[in-house]
């Protein structure tokens, strides 16, 4: 795996030091492992009970403390169960992890809206829940995001889908385009980073020359980051907004997916983008293409 | 999850927020019942999970029992909105003086929960909040401070309310309203109208609550009030076999793996000139009997012509998915077109169990695009 | 407001923590009773708020309902540290396999709710804390982050309790005395020592509990819980009326405004050679009934000869402090020498009153350290 | 009163437009009245119920969030009952204003760590409960602090007691000395401000040239001051304790003044101070000459 190249990158980068709280359950240990043969720095797994153990190689704590004690974690990956992840997050966050990423779906959203308060005024970055990670090409892979379909390149990617990102980094990639950093923010109500909050960081990293958004129906997240662009952002950014044909009223698979009266329609969330100077493609593969076009037009 | 009326009411009822006394009546004969218990006269209301349900005629007010019978009579069965009543709750008439507005929503933008409360109850609080904007008093609660009794008091010093009886009445309901909304993990606690009685007492006359599905595991009382033959028999079903499915009205079939790639295969059939019979998401699993479970649920809506399998793996394996596909036609005996593109997590795999096992009907195709058009030409010919 | 063990347990019980069934006996033959209603071998344990009650000859076991009245009949009355036994509780005696030490505090340095957990339990915490560090667990709790179950893990793991069923029963304890903490307003909540019977049972086998007086307004069940006729009669006198009064043990009695002020004076009078009688804070208020009863309750103390009014105005105002004070020798006719000193608010004021009236038993001083010399010296002489 | 000099001062000074919650109850309307005569800028009072009302001319509102909008108020001074004290302080801290000083006495311990936390994480500056508040002499003066018995001056006197602190000040301006600004910070177990936080600011404060510290029995805070001295402070620094002949056991008045086992004797906290060169007077008069003793050697 590439070990070469820049070392910064945003939310997870070769300084990560990663400990995966469900490390020994199954798709801990299988995407925790595949985290690792990408490169990422993977130090240690927690799993209350099963401190001592190991899952080929890496040391298992019964707490998240003793993994920053011992291992000096500092960037947290959480695959528990629902019903404990925010308890997950609240002890990677005390236990002074300063990135979290949660992939677990289905976090009762009255405990999202304490712990992003509570994280928010600790400074503490976190992605998700319901999210698949991120990724940064050739640095650091954390979470579930499949690394081999993107390559290194400038274009940050932001999503509130993990499988449309994956769609979208393949379309790119088939171009011979290739990614800084994607990052999956997740499909909830209410999630630790937003995309003004991924956009941001883009606009400051060095290693990235264009920005994708990824919305979808539900909210007003992508209108905000329409208003944000306009005023902040000097990069050119493009955009995708799934769930065009969607019914208002009914849940989308995601949580935040969802048309509400008036309010959260594909169609306003492209007018707002639109109306900022984003262009917004109608299919993953035309919005690919206007990226090609964009640095076709820069380069 | 939506609740209705009544059980909106059930709920508001065990955080002391004061109600009328009412019961449930599913025929005209148990609203007659009901009638005679309340005794007086009484409303009847249908129940159904859609607005608008006055001007369309489901509620009624009822003299006695008599009354009581043949207004419910009139009201089972009527269509409103799409939604056909087959419950009706039947509650003791109060005299109205006057009609406020009060709720607490989960405002997902702010990431706090959002009291409104107005004067102008009784009709849309989006209405209110055009027309009259400065006749709406609004008030975020931090998730962490909890509920304060000043938020109460802004809220009733910015609507307007003065009347020192109602006020002492209503920071009370406020305050139970919010316990009621954080206890019950709701994203939605509504009272349209909250009514002053000419004596001047404060009661919620109707009840709108919206329960956070992920978190109905710790609620067990409010999952069962899931009115499940209410329900689309296709979503029912769904729900059952753990699908995430969305009837639509087209004849293209579509399963995608995640909610935004599923959202934009339907998007992308619409481009490619088909009508998406539905929206289906195999979720994260994507094992062989998730994939049984998903097309079981899109073949029984008959409407469908052709089936879309659009899969881009993370942790869903795309290996996985061409057996689950296989084994679903062999228990399945399915005749129609399927379309499969398989991208991402042992991708190379899946697409190699495919070609292996060739079923006639099966369809591989390299790109979504490719297999969108594909999909649409074969729901077209069929 | 320090709680007896059996109002502790009392207070643990409501919260679901395991504790023994146990009876409350003032008299011997109470503890027989008690001893018969529980049946087999009790433990007879005297209730006193202080430590040390084991070594005192305390708390004895007794096989039955003969052992245990004559056991009860050694302990009442026994005197332990100046507090005389007038309570017992009488309990089923607990077999015993280990020992821990379970506790949260309110933290005032941190400012945050502190947990303790060690498996060295039984003796003085403070003494695992010195001796042997690293067997004592301690965690902090973000008041508004709440108990969270990690917490609990934290401290297990952290005091290296491994076994899996005293795991699971110690993680529930944890949670439940953090909501006895907090929902009782509670500055301390201790278990020492948490057992482990040979059965594998986890229980609470005593208990210290320090409920905070400034929130017994909404605990009227644990205010009740004060033991007025185990305070020191003084005491209790002056809580009636309102006074703060800590009884010392010398011959100038004290009566300041403000706690610093009113410590500060105790210190002065020390200085100046004296023994001070009492700390007597008159607080914020100082009209006329207040210096009324704060001059009853200093004077019902024998050993006091003279009295020294340190008044430095601030929301006390010194104009009434003078009233109060001619009221009092108005009412009480008090002969013995009063030293008076006035600055603050309306200090010249107040002087004047107490100059017009000139009592021969009042001698108004200009300074602080004057008043308390001229107050030691008029004790001395009396 | 003095309306010339220097404007800065520390928590309170000439630009302090102060609301007082509870400024038609007896106590509010005593002291909001004094502090408005003495040359504060009173801008509001806060009475549910009574709004529209005023007082001597100071307009009464039924919230502080009307008091800020209307009247730009961004300091508060609460005296309402302890039992609705904590929702007095969040009324204030969520309305916008920015400094609250609270006299109110015998607020509930855990609402003050609840609310502790809420307003740090805020950088909202709290004084109290249960303290007389804040006076800079010729600036303003926010609280029940006499102010007639100080001067102008250049000492910055810092206390857990109000009548004490009153009594230390009355023996400096006896001796012609003058404060910069004096805080009590009062007598609760968990106050808004700590000794350091006060001595942070003086230290800051050009006006100021030496430190009293008034402490007494009870908590460690004069002990953690006594370290953060020794290690952050340039100026001198002097101290008075109350309390040497307190027993064990006993509330002496403020419910933190209470010494618990061995921890938080005045003998302790005489030690910890001198330890690290900070002289501590035996009586407020001693320490006033102390004071004196230090001008004369230095001017």
């Amino acid at each position: 795996m590439p070990r070469e190249g820049p070392l910064m990158a945003i939310v997870i980068d070769r300084d990560t030091r990663l400990v995966v709280q469900g490390l020994t359950g199954s798709e801990g240990r299988f995407h925790g492992l595949r985290n690792r043969n990408y490169g990422t720095n993977v130090v240690a797994g927690v799993t209350p009970g099963k401190g001592g153990q190991d899952v080929e190689g890496i040391p298992v704590f019964n707490t998240v403390a003793e993994a920053v004690d011992e291992q000096g974690a500092n960037t947290s990956l959480i695959f528990v169960p629902a019903r404990f992840a925010t308890d997950a997050i609240y002890e990677a966050v005390d236990a002074g992890v300063t990135t979290v990423i949660c992939i677990t779906e289905h976090v009762p959203a009255h405990e999202m809206l304490r712990v992003y308060t509570y994280i928010r005024a600790k400074g503490v970055t976190m992605i998700g829940p319901n999210c698949p990670g991120a990724l940064s090409p050739g640095k650091a892979n954390v979470g579930i995001i499949p690394a081999e379909i993107f390559s290194e390149g400038t274009i940050g990617l932001v999503s509130r889908s993990g499988t449309l990102t994956y769609q979208i980094g393949h379309e790119l990639t088939q171009l011979g385009l290739g990614n800084s950093t994607i990052v999956g923010i997740g499909g909830d109500p209410v999630v630790g980073s937003s995309f003004i909050d991924i956009v941001e960081r883009f606009e400051a990293d060095p290693e990235t020359e264009l920005i994708v958004l990824v919305g979808e129906i539900g909210g007003d997240e992508e209108e905000k980051a329409a208003r944000y662009v306009a005023e902040h952002v000097t990069k050119p950014v493009l955009a995708y907004i799934a769930g065009f044909s969607a019914p208002p009223g009914k849940t989308m698979g995601h949580a935040g997916a969802i048309i509400s009266g008036s309010s959260g329609t594909a169609a306003a969330k492209k007018d707002a983008l639109e109306a900022v100077g984003i262009e917004v493609g109608t299919t993953p593969t035309e919005v690919a293409q206007l990226v090609a076009d964009r640095f076709g037009a820069r380069t | 999850m939506d609740l209705y009326e009544y059980q909106g009411k059930e709920l508001f009822g065990r955080f002391g927020i004061p109600v009328s006394d009412g019961r449930l009546a599913t025929t005209a004969a148990e609203a007659r019942a009901a009638a005679e218990a309340l005794g007086g006269p009484v409303v009847v209301k249908a129940q159904v999970l859609t607005g608008g349900r006055g001007k369309a005629g489901g509620v009624k007010l009822a003299d006695g029992p008599d009354d009581a019978e043949e207004k419910a009579g009139g009201i089972l069965g009527l269509d409103i909105r799409g939604h056909v009543v087959r419950k009706l709750w039947v509650e003791r008439a109060s005299d109205i003086a006057k009609e406020y507005y009060l709720s607490v929503t989960f405002d997902r933008g702010a990431k706090q929960p959002l009291f409104m409360l107005t004067r102008e109850g009784g009709v849309e609080i989006e209405q209110v909040a055009e027309e009259n904007p400065e006749a709406l008093a609004r008030l975020h609660v931090d998730p962490l401070e909890g509920f304060q009794p000043y938020q109460a008091r802004r809220l009733i010093y910015g609507a307007g309310i003065d009347d020192p009886s109602e006020q002492k009445q209503i920071l009370a309901i406020i305050g139970k309203l919010y316990r009621c909304f954080v206890e019950s993990d709701a994203m939605l606690c509504e009272i349209n109208p909250l009514i002053v009685t000419p004596d001047g007492e404060v009661k919620a006359l109707d009840s709108k609550c919206t329960v956070d599905d992920s978190a109905l595991f710790r609620h067990a009382d409010i999952a069962k009030m899931r009115d499940v033959e209410a329900a689309d028999p296709l979503e029912t079903f769904a729900r059952e076999k753990g699908v995430t499915y969305v009837k639509l009205d087209g004849e293209v079939g579509i399963l995608g793996n995640g909610a935004g790639l599923s959202m934009s295969t339907v998007d992308v059939v619409v481009v490619a000139g088909g009508r998406p019979a539905n929206f289906c998401d195999l979720g994260g699993g994507g094992d062989a009997q998730g994939v049984v479970d998903a097309l079981e649920v899109i073949t029984r809506d008959d409407q469908v012509r052709s089936i879309f399998f659009n899969i881009f793996g993370g942790i869903t394996r795309c290996d996985e998915v061409a057996r689950g596909i296989l084994t679903a036609l062999d228990q399945m005996q399915i005749t129609m077109p399927i379309v499969v593109r398989l991208d991402g997590t042992n991708a190379d795999e899946g697409r190699k169990i495919l070609a292996d096992a060739a079923p006639a009907n099966l369809h591989v195709e390299p790109t979504m695009l490719d297999a969108a058009q594909r999909a649409v030409e074969l729901a077209q010919a069929a």
